[in-house]
């Protein structure tokens, strides 16, 4: 019988290896696998290489991991962000390397190491810094850019729920770089709310087939939902929703 | 043109303004991307009786108005990060089909923030340039060369009185020959093979005025005031 | 209101013009959208150029048109098939041009027209007949050929379900080139079952959004379902099973 | 090595034994891939009690076994357009996320037949190159080169006595050293960087015998019997 869950997040990080090259999906926090991540700080791996969207938010998940000196580089399309202060302040120390692609070249980059493509060739950052000492090449008219795959050792990812072939569902868009990550990683290590019996996810909507899943490991079910149902309570951060008149959630441009 | 003390003069339109000016160029029918900042307003300004799609770029397609607290969704958010809501009809994705989608042209419409747009319509709204600020792009670039129409969003002047609309962009670009049309708080400008036209002047400003801010040649558009076809 | 759906195949049709280049989805008769291909054969526009996997089974669909001479050119993966008599014969005779394509570089080609790549390197064919004359290019030490991207002024597609905005679902492996060749035309022509109430397809499953769709006409219920639920009844061409002892499917080796 | 008539002494194991000894070397949670024709035979030999996950190219993960007569789903069909089940667990998805499946190194095994193997590994199965013949070349090419392990299932010897294993292919290529494995009637074939080695050989056969057959210089493989690690 294949059985691709285990039963702790410390058992889904076993094994990642100092200087490991890490892709972490969430698009800020949404998707963000903030239990894999805690378990990685708590496994000890460091000197590690990051994918990752943004260079995380507030103190936790991937901000904390950034907090524990852990990471010795970043790459990612969007750092600067109105809570990344722990990232900001590692960046001007000279703490920590970043090396920043467009978001879409990010995405393609990544599928493209999933999918086996040796190397693509993008129109998007043609003529800016972002595509500097790049080949360039016009076809039929117009310039791209040459783009290879951005591959990992491990791949940590949040969705919604498994079954315990490693099969797939996200919420939302919660879905974001998790599908391409799960094909990009030699290990991918997944937490879903919850696993569901084998056959009980429909196979015409299985987001990420199995084959691209190692381990996956149950978290419980995300605050703003009740038996699978939508309940809200929550605010942007997931932070139940206590008392009237509570801070609102900043709104300066992030991406 | 006669060198005057312009600005008392020219007539400036407000931010909500502008987003309902912008509005109004955009069919029934389009896919549309609002970019992150002022462009997300355009959305309040969309005819309520027409069905008009919208697009975020991290895997949606037919997004809607922000919840009410209470009902947030931490799932359900928009390329800013704010919370968003799902219109029947609509459809998630994963991040290289959007980003494929718009890099493959499905777009018709995306409206974006600039710091500076030039003749040659490249665009610079990512970056600075500023020693010691920390570089971030997200998916500016992917947007600004992949919408069938890139209209910007943007006021005519710095706040410091330079002109936005420039001969040759001094800030690092974000893409190069993107940009159709600039909306401003002083005109509407189209990107044309001969640099900026004017579609539409707001209230008493004139095609002299608006050269004399801008520091540009200025012609009047061809067909002044009928959007192109997306 | 944005509606796509069309009444007719013949308005579904209209308007595609000689010489145009059309790509036709599915993988033999699964997913082949033979209504709006006779619709084609009655509207009458020849010269054509079709891309799709097989070079049509039998005498219906592709088949058919193939054999009113309306086809100037194929490009697909496998042509040769245990019943593909009518393309057999033009080919044989000088009629019409096949261009060969492995199925994945097809597959891939077609993704990436509709995803705006410029051209990619595949491992694919490389050092077989099938790549001579492509450009070679190592990459981390493994030969790859550099691939273009194939597009349409038209893609048929037979989808399962779709909504008046034209999101599409499908049906197990008729999904094959569906969405992919959606994404890859000017204007995109689905037939479907039947089409539904905005709001009635999971946007957690729509499987090809609407924004890659123009035109959608619904034919009726394939003849192996019954309000929605599979009732099976036929053959693998999808004729009723009238008598036991019919004739069996032929079992060559097809792809 | 003697000059003998070696046809009558060789021993051959059928198509149904050969598919039942491939199947002894795909490990439990295995994804496989079985080409069209012969290996699809494999299938019915794999371990009941165990779970190994087919895949097949047209779009699915997790097929199972022909339906019975009446229950024919004409959407539901294998690469070799045959109608096909699915089992609890299975996954659908379209064509250029099939092929990235494959063409990404995802498939653990894949098992494909063949005109000929050459020593290096390259692979001929799509076309004989025979003046007339219509081509068609389907997914074989993409198998052959996507998976972690390619075994070939053939008979060592064509209809007219000559060695499918040579030296160099004289078919036209399907891919260059992507072979693993060839299962063959007479014998089990690893390639290795000196060529090819008995993994296997069935009944009396010897590696004398089947170099006589073969034309080739071949040796024992290193560690006969026992499967590599996928």
């Amino acid at each position: 019988m294949i059985d691709k869950t285990v039963g702790s997040v410390a058992e889904a990080v076993a094994g990642i290896r100092d200087g490991a090259t890490i892709m972490i999906g969430g698009f800020g926090r949404a998707g963000q696998p903030v239990e894999l991540i805690d378990a990685l700080i708590a496994q000890g791996a460091t000197d590690l290489t990051i994918i990752n969207n943004n260079a995380g938010n507030g103190d936790v998940g991937l901000a904390a991991l950034l907090a524990k000196k852990r990471v010795r580089k970043i790459l990612c399309s969007f750092p600067r962000q109105h809570d990344s202060w722990v990232f900001d302040g590692l960046y001007r120390a000279g703490e920590i390397e970043l090396e920043l692609v467009p978001q879409g070249n990010l995405a393609e980059r990544i599928r493209a190491a999933g999918a086996g493509i040796g190397a693509f060739f993008s129109p998007t950052g043609v003529g800016t810094q972002l595509a500097e000492g790049k080949e360039l090449r016009e076809i039929d008219g117009r310039t791209y850019a040459l783009e290879y795959p951005i591959k990992a050792d491990v791949a940590l990812v949040g969705a919604y729920r498994a079954d315990r072939w490693g099969n797939l569902v996200y919420r939302e868009t919660a879905r974001n770089f998790g599908p391409i990550m799960a094909a990009a990683a030699t290990t991918t290590i997944v937490q879903v709310d919850e696993i569901v019996p084998l056959g009980a996810l429909d196979p015409e909507s299985v987001v990420t087939p199995g084959i691209f899943v190692d381990r996956v490991v149950a978290v419980g079910e995300r605050g703003w939902l009740s038996d699978g149902a939508f309940a809200g309570g929550v605010d942007i951060e997931g932070r139940p929703l206590v008392r009237a008149g509570s801070p609102a959630e900043g709104n300066e441009v992030d991406q | 043109m006669s060198a005057t003390d312009s600005a008392p003069s020219a007539t400036r339109i407000t931010r909500e303004q502008l987003a309902a000016r912008i509005a109004q160029d955009i069919p029934e029918g389009s896919y549309v991307n609002l970019g992150i900042g002022a462009p997300t307003l355009v959305a309040d300004y969309l005819p309520q009786d027409q069905e008009i799609i919208l697009h975020t770029e991290n895997g949606m397609l037919g997004m809607g108005p922000s919840p009410a607290t209470g009902a947030v969704d931490p799932d359900l958010i928009n390329a800013g990060k704010q919370p968003v809501t799902a219109l029947p009809g609509s459809a998630y994705f994963h991040h290289a089909d959007s980003f494929g989608m718009m890099r493959g042209g499905h777009l018709d419409v995306c409206v974006l923030g600039a710091f500076q747009v030039s003749q040659a319509g490249d665009l610079a709204n990512w970056s600075t340039g500023a020693p010691g600020a920390i570089p971030a792009v997200g998916g500016a670039m992917d947007l600004a060369i992949g919408a069938k129409n890139v209209y910007v969003m943007t006021d005519l002047l710095t706040k410091t009185g330079e002109s936005k609309l420039v001969e040759a962009c001094t800030y690092p670009l974000t893409g190069v020959s993107c940009v159709t049309r600039v909306y401003t708080d002083h005109a509407v400008f189209d990107v044309t093979p001969e640099g900026f036209a004017v579609r539409e002047a707001f209230g008493d400003n004139t095609i002299e005025l608006l050269a004399e801010l801008t520091g540009l040649e200025l012609k009047p558009a061809e067909t002044p005031g009928i959007p192109e076809e997306n």
